[in-house]
């Protein structure tokens, strides 16, 4: 394995577990710290709501629309995540007289996203009320 | 991770030290923020600790860690605990890629002013700040409230609409400089402003070479989207205290509060200092290059060590004064603009902006390939 | 031993912990966080492997958005912890699992005796391959993403069917999920 | 086998044999879990292994048509996971059930 | 312009115009859908054209544009581009298919535009045209085979178009199924010469094609011919598979025109040309070829002469005629089978149309018998039609004359012809004439036999631009053909087509000096013969329209037969699928209900008394059908381990 590999990867682990641990000891020190106070009735302990008693999220309806996003957030995240490669071979593509080739086929490529993205639009499956 | 020990222990002193220094950051910018509403909104804000309220800073961290730690029963509690410290960790992670000034050289060893040369730059800052999602999920949850999940959901739909249009916008700009570094884009955007087209060469003497004279739109796109990323206002409704109290956070108080504002002003450094690099030339300095920096400071002194600290302080100065005048825009729209409503929010996002970008694309690339 | 060798089997514990903390955990909520530390650990193990640009889009794609998908629903449809998570047939469960094993032991084995294979012939002369990895990259040093440029390069040119039929896909799918999502129950009414 | 230069000399088969296990907890959790989404969650757990080793093979043979498989195969798994979950949903949406055991009724 | 870009543009504008309409294809809105469809194809035309200019401008032996957008399957040695290449060939073909095909466009704007599903008839059309364009220009035979089904795929939609109607959508599948017969030989021969050559690429093929006869029944390149030339039956309408094509005329009338007489069925007859050099090496595979083409032309005009529906008379003609290239490719003209490719595409589209434009006059009434006199009705309609038929009974100096001709001198004067190949044409040739004959006086001569309750009308001026058009190139189309002995002796006139075609059409071996007195001799006679039925026809049915019918009745039975097709319908439902079905009912019956049902009876018991034990063996569980594709794959590794 190549130093230059271990070299960010090995950054970008110790930070993480850097972060972890010292992120842990905040979290006991606060602890440690603010410890507890003596009143510790039933309604302090209940989770938050104004005056009444605390409802459960089980209780919740949400929106479908949530998930919605999500999932035509992943299939657009694809198309554009599709799109740096091309970004950045852009220019080496013209230079070595592909670009029309290039060009035209991410053109189709966004002709078909566009087309997506406004079937969406006038569905109506984004909006919201 | 490096090539000797001395080489890693400095890195991983450089990285805690970046951390230290967002971890800093934050109650300046809370301070900054006080201030700034008041000065805005024609008030005094904290005043009374300290000179100008500086002190305030310490009386409220001091306030933050004497606090009760509190889960509610409900509360799903590794969950619950476990939020606030990953809220730490994306924001910090991205922001140690950012390069924040030329290389230092001393003897044989070159120290980058980033935690780390990540070659993918901008994939890996979008992949890691993607994982935001997760925090804000996680908290939701765990605090088992019915205002916290709403808040969540809400949060997390926002900041992947948004991720959208970001990531879009980010196309033009690769698109402009053939690359996924950020270093090598900063150095693209040196010099004075130079267009080229067909064979023809116009150069500007008193405009630098920013990206934003390229990517206007882009550059807008992207700083709308880093105030919706970051939940900021007026993007922040995962926090409409009109309607769900305080969002995700709603269970939380004290110190694991604190911890989410530092995830939460890490984003919008993380952001400012992206505008910075994809737009603002860095740690460049217009109308100068590094080489005239360095050229000026050999005439100072004969060592190249201090030739390379001196020009490696003074870009550091530069970006730096970029950073804070992009987090002061950060505040002072906060300030001025109302908040969205939710559709308003999503319709922005999803049918204007990401159409915008995608015209900015194919804008770009139909240019590029014109000219060339 | 050398940063590298620690950083793999770090990662490998990692993400065979995390894969297993998924197959184990009762609750959904924890099997997909986990599920999230795996593809993260993949994505790092990509890095080691120098396909910077698909780590990142590991990142970005499984668990910046596949995943964060399956939290949602899991949160969204609140579904629980299970009491039962796993089958509760005596025999077709005693099956499932000597066919796991089975096929678990049949395919390191595999591995690691076949000398015959291609697997094998190939891994016989690692080190040299490595040694011309490493020179092949020394050579290209000079850009910092040429690895990327040469992905898109055969992405473009080479594979580019593939490229527009996936297009195509994921159009088609973002059509059928939402009439997927809008459809209240089917015709069959119970 | 397992030797000194087994923990030291990280090869392909190293990779190799992390792909595999990893597709086996994958599959186990195929085969095992009865909730519809850990099933899904399962089978993203093995195609990553997949991911795995042919990304491996992608470096070891300096070829890097493995990694534009690997990128297809996420925008597949990406894309079988969407459609996935949005019958596993329409279903729970109708009946208020994930256990796959129930999904038997759905037949005809 | 680039060649690539123009090929892209090319194959791209028929697939957008299907895309754009397929998209509204509920829109009635048959000016706007009409017009994108035909400017689709126009602008294809003007790129045919722009690229066939560009092949002139070369030298005769680099007469090549070759364009490679991608690659599109690499296994191994296996490789197949998305490539496509225009030569001496496929230049014709293309301007062939783009051409009549915007004229026929234009025709339908109007023909249909009283119909509900126009725009859905628009995008089929435009698809056709681009899975034509694909077949023609494909430079693998895998490509090729894309396009082949892709044509077979639009010809089962519009033939089914109406497919409210069940016999109209029974049409559709019966020209499905039957063309799935033949494209199954193709893949047959396709995998025959892989393994011969180690490639699909048609360029490599020919290159690779031996000089060396091959005289064996079984060899390679005689199987694999043998097998193309089946697919090719099924495309093409030859015996034994022809009977799909008079059904297709269910379908709209200039889809008739369209598909099933200029382009498609011609493709079967493409291809061989295409790959001549390797037919040319497998004399058995050509004699098969020149007796089935000569059969089908003379039995399918024999049925021709006792039709009644203006477009089944019209579609056992283009049996028949396809019959006559099968001939010529199979003694080995296949310069000349192309030849009448073009002229047949340009008169018997023209008739088709024509017939259209009758039929949309006569208010979808399709029997002659209700016609008669509408000459004075329809003039342009009739003038063209006249024109048409003109070319088609073979009258020099118009279109058909030339490649007819030529097609019965080679198959007299080529070695692998016969004097009983050139009678049997020859004869064919004369009922030809007088079948069209026949229907030229019952359509629009003699006396008027139209119900009082339809009034005839000629056709708006967007269908009969098309007709003139098409006339006009039935008249000069022949030109660029002039065989060698009419043009010296007319003063030098080159063979055009013949001189373009030559580098790129192995020619025959041993092939004699012609003899011009005796091709001027079978020149007569042929001609002889088709203007003596053309009159026989004329005076049978306009001067004394009693005769036919006398003549019926004196040979009936044979008459009956014919009638009926000569009962191939019926045969092949009594010998193959009355007998396939009885026995599948039998295998049902005898296997199934007494044995396997009582079997599982017997087995349910036995799981019932066992217990639930194996009953979960047999659950829909999802994940035991996983466990058993795992275990599946343990078998599969331990053999593989275990060698």
């Amino acid at each position: 394995m190549a130093e230059a590999s271990g070299m960010p990867l090995g950054g970008v682990i110790f930070l993480t577990v850097f972060l972890a641990i010292f992120g842990t000891f905040l979290i006991f020190l606060a602890r440690a710290i603010g410890g507890r106070r003596t009143n510790n009735s039933a309604a302090k302990r209940d989770i938050y709501e104004c005056g009444i008693p605390g409802q459960d999220k089980r209780e919740t309806k949400v929106s479908v629309k949530f998930y919605l996003t999500a999932i035509l957030f992943i299939l657009f995240d694809i198309e554009i995540i599709f799109m740096y490669p091309w970004a950045i071979t852009f220019r080496d593509f013209i230079s070595s007289g592909q670009g029309t080739f290039v060009f035209a086929s991410m053109m189709i490529f966004l002709a078909i996203f566009i087309f997506g993205l406004f079937w969406e639009i006038k569905s109506k499956a984004l909006e919201w009320d | 991770m490096g090539h000797d020990s001395f080489e890693i222990t400095i890195n991983c002193i450089k990285l805690v030290l970046i951390f230290l220094m967002m971890v800093q950051a934050v109650p300046i910018l809370v301070w900054v923020e006080r201030r700034g509403s008041a000065f805005i909104q024609n008030r005094f804000g904290p005043n009374r600790v300290g000179p100008l309220g500086l002190l305030q800073l310490l009386a409220d961290a001091v306030k933050f860690l004497t606090k009760e730690d509190f889960a509610p029963d409900r509360a799903i509690r590794p969950l619950f605990y476990a939020a606030p410290v990953f809220a730490l960790i994306p924001a910090t992670l991205a922001f140690a890629a950012i390069p924040m000034s030329v290389p230092l050289e001393i003897g044989e060893y070159v120290f980058k002013i980033q935690g780390y040369d990540m070659n993918v730059g901008i994939v890996f800052i979008l992949g890691v700040s993607s994982l935001a999602a997760y925090t804000i999920l996680m908290a939701g949850w765990g605090s088992a409230s019915k205002f916290s999940l709403l808040g969540a959901l809400r949060a997390s739909a926002q900041v992947i609409s948004y991720e959208l249009a970001l990531g879009l916008s980010i196309v033009g700009v690769i698109l402009l400089f053939g690359t996924f570094n950020l270093t090598e884009m900063v150095i693209a955007q040196q010099g004075p402003l130079t267009f080229r087209a067909f064979g023809h060469t116009i150069s500007s003497q008193f405009l630098p070479n920013w990206g934003i004279f390229y990517q206007p739109l882009a550059a807008v796109i992207f700083f709308a989207a880093t105030f919706a990323e970051s939940n900021r206002l007026p993007f922040d409704l995962a926090e409409g205290e009109a309607e769900i109290v305080a969002g995700f956070h709603t269970e939380y108080g004290g110190f694991k509060m604190l911890m989410f504002f530092i995830g939460e002003y890490g984003h919008m450094m993380l952001g400012s200092a992206l505008m910075i690099i994809f737009f603002f030339g860095g740690y460049g300095i217009p109308g100068v290059t590094v080489a005239d920096v360095r050229q000026w400071a050999a005439g100072i002194t004969d060592s190249a060590t201090q030739i390379s600290v001196i020009t490696t302080l003074v870009h550091f100065l530069s970006f730096m004064l970029k950073f804070v005048l992009f987090l002061w825009i950060f505040i002072w729209v906060r300030w001025t603009l109302p908040r969205f409503r939710y559709d308003q929010l999503m319709d922005l996002g999803w049918k204007t902006m990401l159409p915008w970008a995608l015209g900015n694309t194919i804008l770009t690339a139909l240019v590029i390939y014109l000219i060339s | 031993m050398t940063p590298d060798v620690f950083l793999f089997w770090f990662l490998a514990l990692l993400i065979v912990g995390s894969g297993l903390a998924v197959l184990l955990f009762t609750n959904p909520v924890y099997s997909a966080l986990s599920l999230a530390m795996t593809m993260v650990g993949v994505a790092a193990i990509f890095i080691t492997l120098n396909a910077y640009f698909i780590a990142g889009v590991q990142l970005i794609v499984y668990a910046g958005a596949v995943m964060v998908l399956f939290v949602m629903v899991i949160m969204l449809f609140d579904i629980k912890s299970e009491v039962q998570a796993f089958t509760s047939g005596k025999i077709s469960g005693a099956m499932k699992l000597i066919a796991v094993g089975l096929l678990s032991g049949l395919i390191v084995g595999g591995i690691i005796m076949g000398q015959k294979s291609f697997v094998g012939e190939l891994s016989k002369d690692a080190a040299a391959q490595v040694a011309e990895a490493n020179s092949a990259k020394m050579k290209r040093a000079a850009g910092a993403d040429a690895a990327t440029k040469e992905l898109g390069v055969a992405l473009f040119t080479k594979h580019i069917f593939g490229f527009e039929a996936l297009g195509v896909l994921l159009t088609a799918i973002a059509v059928g999920t939402v009439a997927l999502a809008r459809s209240r129950g089917g015709t069959h009414a119970k | 086998m397992p030797s000194s230069s087994f923990l030291t000399d990280i090869s392909l088969n190293h990779y190799l044999i992390l792909s595999s296990v990893l597709f086996v907890i994958g599959m186990a959790g195929v085969l095992l879990r009865r909730n519809v989404i850990v099933i899904l969650m399962s089978l993203e757990l093995m195609l990553n292994a997949v991911n795995i080793s042919f990304i491996a093979f992608s470096k070891f043979t300096q070829n890097v048509d493995g990694q534009i498989m690997v990128f297809f195969v996420m925008t597949i798994a990406a894309a079988e996971a969407a459609v996935g979950l949005a019958l596993a949903v329409a279903i729970f949406k109708r009946f208020k059930e994930v256990n796959i055991k129930f999904f038997e009724h759905l037949r005809g | 312009m680039d060649h690539s870009v123009l090929m892209a543009i090319l194959l791209l504008s028929p697939f957008i115009g299907f895309l754009i309409n397929g998209v509204r294809y509920k829109q009635p809105t048959y000016k706007l859908s009409g017009g994108i469809a035909t400017a689709a194809v126009f602008i294809s035309f003007i790129c045919s054209v722009l690229l066939f200019s560009d092949l002139v401008g070369l030298p005769a032996d680099q007469r090549k544009i070759h364009v490679k957008f991608f690659e599109w399957l690499s296994v191994d040695k296996f490789k197949v581009d998305a490539a496509f290449y225009v030569d001496q060939i496929s230049g014709i073909m293309i301007l062939i298919i783009t051409g009549v095909g915007s004229l026929i466009h234009l025709f339908s704007t109007e023909y249909m535009h009283h119909d509900k599903g126009v725009t859905k008839y628009f995008s089929y059309l435009n698809l056709f045209v681009f899975n034509m364009l694909i077949l023609v220009l494909g430079d693998s035979l895998l490509t090729m085979f894309v396009g082949w089904e892709g044509v077979g795929l639009c010809s089962y939609l519009l033939i089914g178009f109406w497919f409210t109607d069940k016999e109209k959508a029974a049409a559709g599948m019966k020209a499905f199924i039957t063309n799935r017969v033949g494209d199954a030989a193709f893949l047959l021969g396709m995998f025959i010469l892989f393994s011969t050559f180690g490639t699909l690429n048609i360029q490599e093929i020919n290159s690779l094609a031996p000089t060396a006869v091959e005289t064996s029944w079984l060899g390679a390149l005689t199987l694999g011919t043998m097998f193309l030339f089946v697919g090719a039956t099924g495309k093409s309408a030859q015996i034994p598979l022809y009977v799909w094509l008079p059904d297709a005329m269910a379908g709209p009338t200039p889809v008739s025109a369209l598909i099933h007489a200029a382009t498609m069925v011609t493709a079967g007859i493409y291809m061989i040309v295409r790959l001549n050099p390797i037919f040319i090496v497998a004399p058995n595979t050509m004699m098969v070829i020149a007796i089935i083409g000569a059969l089908t032309a003379l039995m399918a005009a024999s049925i021709g002469i006792t039709q009644w529906d203006i477009k089944k008379v019209l579609a056992y003609s283009t049996v028949s005629q396809l019959g006559y290239m099968f001939l010529a490719v199979g003694v080995g003209a296949f310069g000349a089978g192309l030849f009448h490719v073009m002229t047949h595409a340009f008169f018997k589209a023209l008739m088709f149309l024509g017939s259209g434009s009758v039929i949309h006059a006569m208010h979808e009434e399709q029997d002659i018998r209700k016609m008669g006199g509408l000459k004075k009705y329809m003039p342009i309609t009739h003038w063209t039609f006249f024109l048409g038929w003109l070319a088609i009974i073979g009258i020099p100096p118009f279109a058909g004359f030339f490649s007819k001709d030529e097609i019965l001198w080679m198959s007299f004067h080529s070695p692998m012809g016969s004097p009983v190949l050139w009678a049997v044409g020859a004869l064919s040739a004369g009922m030809t004439a007088f079948y069209m004959t026949r229907l030229m006086c019952l359509t629009f001569w003699g006396k008027s036999r139209v119900p009082k309750s339809v009034h005839p009308h000629e056709s708006p001026a967007m269908m009969t631009i098309p007709l003139v058009v098409l006339a006009f190139l039935s008249v000069v189309g022949g030109w660029i053909g002039i065989p060698e002995v009419i043009g010296h002796t007319f003063g030098h006139i080159p063979n055009y087509l013949g001189d373009w075609l030559a580098p790129v059409i192995r020619p025959i071996p041993n092939l004699a000096p012609a003899d011009h007195s005796l091709e001027w001799g079978l020149m007569g006679a042929s001609f002889g013969i088709a203007s003596i039925s053309a009159f026989v026809a004329y005076h049978f049915y306009v001067k004394s329209p009693e005769i036919p019918g006398k003549i019926a009745a004196s040979i009936k039975p044979v008459y009956e037969l014919v009638f009926k097709k000569y009962l191939v319908d019926e045969l092949y439902f009594k010998t193959i699928i009355n007998p396939l079905v009885e026995i599948s009912r039998k295998i049902w019956f005898y296997i199934d209900v007494n044995f396997i049902d009582k079997l599982t009876y017997i087995i349910a018991d036995l799981i019932k008394g066992g217990g639930g034990v194996t009953r979960s063996l047999q659950t829909g569980n999802v994940q035991v059908y996983a466990m058993y594709i795992a275990i599946g794959l343990v078998v599969a590794l331990s053999i593989i381990i275990i060698k």
